[in-house]
């Protein structure tokens, strides 16, 4: 198992969902996030007060997957998520030791495995 | 300069009607810049409140003299330009520079108006350029067709409080602009979702309440004639809002809160032509009627290429349409003591307001085509994609609305 | 129809009261909004919107008559009915039509009150049915009773503003509603915390703001009367203030935001029926008395299985009850030229302060109960629990107050 | 106590103007509760909103006796102690009590005018004694000096409705404060950014809207006085909003939300001691003139140690001072009735000016500093280092502004 | 070391909360996300404009334990986070190299364990 | 390759931002959290109710870091983000498989050396 981590460009995650989507990727976990990298600064003033802002939005993306998910999931990111400037962000694989599914307790391989069934939430 | 005699009751009313339809634009701001995204939230709200610089002194400078002095049946003169000759002394029953001082708030807010359709992508700079040319060669001359001695006054054009002059006019100005700007580059690819409707509640009910002034303002003292465009604007809205809640709950179960902040403002600008004119039934029942196309313009508009971001024509535009030929249907002489409409026995109204609204669309979509083309020889209109993608607070304005300040370096002052 | 002399000055104090009051409406719904969770913003601030339009038009229809035109001492006739006879001839010294709509602004915030006590949690659909039955069967009688000509007013009930009509009034219903309800799923169980209490004292600014209207606009004129009611409603606020702020010191040593923003309401909701009958320096006392019951009330009902979520009963229900009763002991015949309270020599208003008090709690009680249970018989009043979980605003209105559009996928309109 | 005539005209508009100068107060609290930071925002709130209640009661108790019974040159008699004799007899031509209660918002707004210096870091409690104190031993006073019948009146200053008793005498204040009081700790260390724009455009909004019942209301009655203070608060502050967007432009090639917002309350500042006595034209000129001198006020002052937060120096003494000088200038009898300016062969009036000015700024700056000491001696002014990192709302209010309600564990009540 | 990584129900957090402090687990960091799995989509309309809400809020836990505790940690979890309908949440456990703790630069095991002692914050 | 997470006092960002920008570190994401650990908990009063606040605002740094680069790293933080009261927060070193550079697809080492170039964002 692992976990694909993503940083990317906030107007490209529809993009990346539909992309990881075709993918079969099913489960995943987003969070807003403010990144630095080779970005240029943005300037902001406030009455006397000048200030440079280093920090640009992002979105986090989070995949827990399974091993042989791993290349179409990051293939999916790479391809919807490049403009080519400067700040589209980086993609980290991490292992995973173990994957729970909360509702059920089921383990790894079959706890990210989606289930398609009766409703919840709205 | 011995002021002549005013009527003191008419100028108290009259002092605070003023200053509810100053309160109308900012009031705009929130309504409009709840719509938007967050990145745009400020430049949004700036396009409002800059026009009450830009606009206002304007109006005081050029506009008023051309909107109200004595002139042509087409333009007013030039004698109260830098507002010569507007002093203390009653222009009707109050004094003449708070007759002034009240119609700068209709020429603001109608500028302001137009930005609805132009949101989240124009530059600031043109914009602004923009809605001070447009204010004094396209509002100033209707104004003045309409309320200051023009043609269409003369011809018997009913237009209580501006359903021609502001909101049909602004419509017509927003379509224009909307197509030669073009859709924003997310358009109908994007879901664009407002960030925050509680502001534009609050917008809508801060508007609600400068209608008064607006409405019942515009009979120019407090008298019979303030109390019916009064009330008018109290239930006509109300009408509304009923009519497209139940509209809502047909199409999709559910009643909306942004449904409910547009209904009450297409229910205040259908009204606005007819306060003073027709009967409190009759306004209930137009603006229980100025629903449906508004609603209905709303849902085909959002299918198309056309991006009128915050549904100007739809809300402006039409509510102003039907609000205008309605009031050429409903007003009653008894009512009124100036004319009766086509359900009255007088259909000849109905005609003279058509030709007031077709008279008014075609000045304010030429005027305005004309000075946006003016201005693009000088500067480019639009941000360019990259920006737009940034987003013009930060762009435009050099500032975020919401900051938590994470990772803002300070640069200056350094020399303390 | 040609209208009867109306008093300009008079016409002017109360358009301008009857706008001020409107806006009252919109800042409940601010201040309610802020006071719930985020994912129930919007569903609050539409519970008062929404009065503006369903309890508006069934004023105009039917409300209005009923409490209003000549009738028994129970209930009016129906000779307004549909502002039939409503016209600009003076009702007192203002437009008729005006005094209709100055009254109808009192009718929809009574109705919007309510659902102070039962937010998060209710289904939309029967709540707007609720309230908008209830503004016909309950608020029009009581409304009569103290106002119209009916029994409470005979018997010399002083009730400035609305103590008991308004407050009262809707404090008792909304102890039955909460009851019917029952309480929110988290209640008790979690921290259930406001999400935005900035909003919270925008609306308290803004209905203080508009209280004046209310209280002052109830002398329906500009005189003496009017300055009085106003002043008290100034002053008599800023006295619970410091109270309150003094017991939230003594308890916790601190003072609150949102109990600042409560005890301005409670202070307002006090001196209404008082407004116009006390001195000044009473109405002063009246406000810093009227601190204490209300805010050891809060206290005590949140350690109760009484959900009245933002405390409908211990503002206006016991701050409406001391304010009654108050007006029965301060009242002054120099001041109001109409009646002396018990401190000055007449301790029967005690009595009759009492008796009205009573008999608005009942037949309040028993009202609501009765539409209620016939609501239920048609349609369930409660969201379900998974409704609840995931809010109010999803699950009734299809929105969410704020939203950054992520992974929102634009569905229609897919015909561009 | 029979009341004598009364002018109902008049009394309507002091109605209103009363009830638009107490809303400035909120207003205030969310013009400047959008520029801290967002752990700051409830306590920068109340220091607005809690001046409404002790400030105000202050008042009522004796402040209004102070500064506006018969008395000396120096301080009012107290004869209306505790509201005594103040009742509903004229006073000019409306209601004592409504002349009381209108003056009372001028002195709580005064008040609350000080705290944008001490933002983000004075203890809550101290706070409020100083105000309270402050509003006794400072405001009394001047307001007697100049409106109350004391030496400055008599020298002949003209202050039509604050420049130098209201904003001259705050921001002496606040620099007397701010230095006691020391920066913040991350000043000039870290970026400060508002928290939330669209709060200070709010309040820009609604002070400007409040504002008309501060400068038009100052002509106590709707004359044509009124006219045109009201004017010139218009189009003042339109003035100024041009010349400081274009300033903006030319340095930063954008116009700043947080300018324009700044900007408005410039205008205002500005033309309050100059709205009845100036022509409309000057008026504008006056606001456009305003700008600069504030403009680079605020950029200097943020390169220097002294932390006054909010610039109310910058704002309100820079504009206040250029307003009253300029007062001495452009002043005209035949709009005013009263005295010439120099520009119109008086030039003595510069010289009265100019020692209100200075009178007004020494006397605030010596009490200012005498109240805080005498506090200091009893109880800290500020924060420790900890609660200032903390923030404020939590230190000092128990509470958060905006609140998602994770993790918060209901602790209490736990008797349910 | 292991970092244990848990998306939860947010109406779920304060339960997830208390069995964590039963479980004797005292530190962890939390943030807002938004997840998409087997829910069933929400549609919302704004003016024209109907739009699907695939994100639906979860509440993220991060818990750094030392490997003795990664069972009692993922057992309280599993059993205060479950609803039993879809939209229940994952939990992750993945490997660390190190931990440190900032305010005295402890490492591993002390750097996790909780001292009860001195005031801070508020 | 290396994934530092390290948790931190909001008020300290700016300081340990500049220690990591003298420490050659360019890129980083950071994330608004909540923390719980041995800190004092804020208790605060809304109307009748009374509630513990058991949740500290910190942030979130999160560097993706060669191995080289992981003491240098976590010595920044370390030395910048401490103030020695309880707090302080916590560093975690996760090992990655693999990083990518969205824009390029570049791989691991090449993925995380910043490119100072044409510009981007604004
Ligand atoms: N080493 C890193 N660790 C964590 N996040 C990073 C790292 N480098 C970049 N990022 C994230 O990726 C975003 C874009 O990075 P940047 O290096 O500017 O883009 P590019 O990869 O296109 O050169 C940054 O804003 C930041 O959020
Ligand atoms: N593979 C995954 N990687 C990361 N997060 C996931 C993954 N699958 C699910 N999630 C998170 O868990 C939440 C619930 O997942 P879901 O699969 O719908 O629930 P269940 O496990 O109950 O079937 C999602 O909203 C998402 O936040
Ligand atoms: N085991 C842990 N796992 C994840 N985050 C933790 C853990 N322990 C502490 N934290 C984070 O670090 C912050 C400070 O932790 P605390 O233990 O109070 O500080 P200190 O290390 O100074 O004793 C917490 O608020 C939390 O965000």
């Amino acid at each position: 198992m692992k976990l694909v981590v993503a940083i990317i460009r906030p107007e490209k995650l529809n993009e990346v969902l539909e992309a990881l989507y075709r993918a079969e990727v099913r489960g995943l976990t987003i969070s807003r996030v403010r990144g630095h990298g080779g970005e240029t600064e943005a300037v902001e003033t406030y009455r006397g007060t000048t200030v440079k802002v280093e920090l640009h939005d992002k979105v986090r993306i989070e995949i827990g997957v399974s091993d042989t998910f791993v290349q179409p999931t990051v293939k999916a990111i790479l391809a919807a998520g490049a403009t080519g400037e400067v700040g589209d962000g980086k993609v980290f694989v991490l292992p995973v030791e173990k994957v729970y599914r909360i509702r059920t307790g089921e383990e790894d391989r079959s706890a990210v495995t989606p289930v398609v069934g009766e409703e919840s939430g709205v | 300069m011995t002021p002549t005699p005013i009527n003191q009751a008419d100028t108290a009313w009259m002092l605070v009607a003023t200053a509810l339809v100053l309160v109308m634009t900012p009031a705009l701001g929130f309504f409009y810049g709840g719509l938007v995204r967050a990145k745009n939230t400020l430049n949004t709200m700036m396009m409002s409140y800059v026009a009450l610089g830009f606009v206002g002194i304007a109006w005081a400078f050029i506009g008023y003299t051309l909107a109200f002095s004595t002139g042509s049946n087409w333009l007013g003169g030039l004698d109260n330009a830098f507002f010569r000759n507007v002093g203390l002394d009653a222009k009707g029953t109050i004094p003449h520079i708070l007759f002034a001082g009240y119609q700068a708030t209709f020429c603001v807010i109608t500028a302001a108006l137009i930005s609805g359709a132009i949101v989240e992508r124009m530059r600031f700079g043109p914009y602004v350029a923009f809605i001070t040319l447009w204010s004094i060669v396209v509002y100033a001359p209707i104004a003045h067709w309409v309320w200051g001695g023009g043609w269409l006054g003369k011809l018997g054009a009913l237009d209580f409080a501006g359903g021609t002059v502001v909101h049909i006019n602004a419509a017509a100005a927003a379509l224009v602009v909307a197509v030669v700007l073009g859709a924003r580059k997310d358009y109908a690819r994007q879901a664009i979702i407002p960030q925050n409707v509680p502001f534009t509640l609050l917008g809508a009910g801060l508007l609600w309440f400068g209608w008064f002034g607006f409405n019942g303002g515009s009979a120019l003292g407090a008298n019979a004639s303030a109390a019916l465009a009064f009330s008018n604007t109290m239930f006509a809205p109300m009408g509304t809002l009923v009519v497209w809640s139940l509209l809502d709950i047909t199409r999709t179960k559910k009643t909306t809160a942004v449904g409910a902040a547009t209904a009450i403002v297409v229910g205040l600008v259908a009204i606005t032509p007819a306060a003073g004119f027709v009967s409190p039934v009759s306004g209930i029942a137009l603006g229980a009627i100025a629903a449906v196309p508004s609603y209905f313009t709303i849902l085909w508009r959002s299918g198309t290429r056309l991006d009128d971001s915050l549904d100007v024509i739809a809300a402006h535009g039409v509510g102003g349409t039907v609000g205008a030929l309605l009031t050429g249907v409903l007003a009653q002489k008894i009512w009124n003591g100036t004319a009766d409409g086509a359900l009255f026995g007088n259909p000849r109204q109905l005609g003279i307001q058509f030709v007031a609204v077709v008279a008014t669309i075609i000045y304010s979509m030429v005027g305005t085509f004309v000075i946006l083309k003016a201005i693009a020889l000088v500067v480019p209109l639009r941000a360019s994609q990259k920006e737009e993608g940034v987003g013009m607070d930060v762009t435009q304005h050099g500032e975020e609305a919401y900051s938590s300040g994470e990772g803002a370096i300070l640069v200056q002052p350094d020399r303390g």
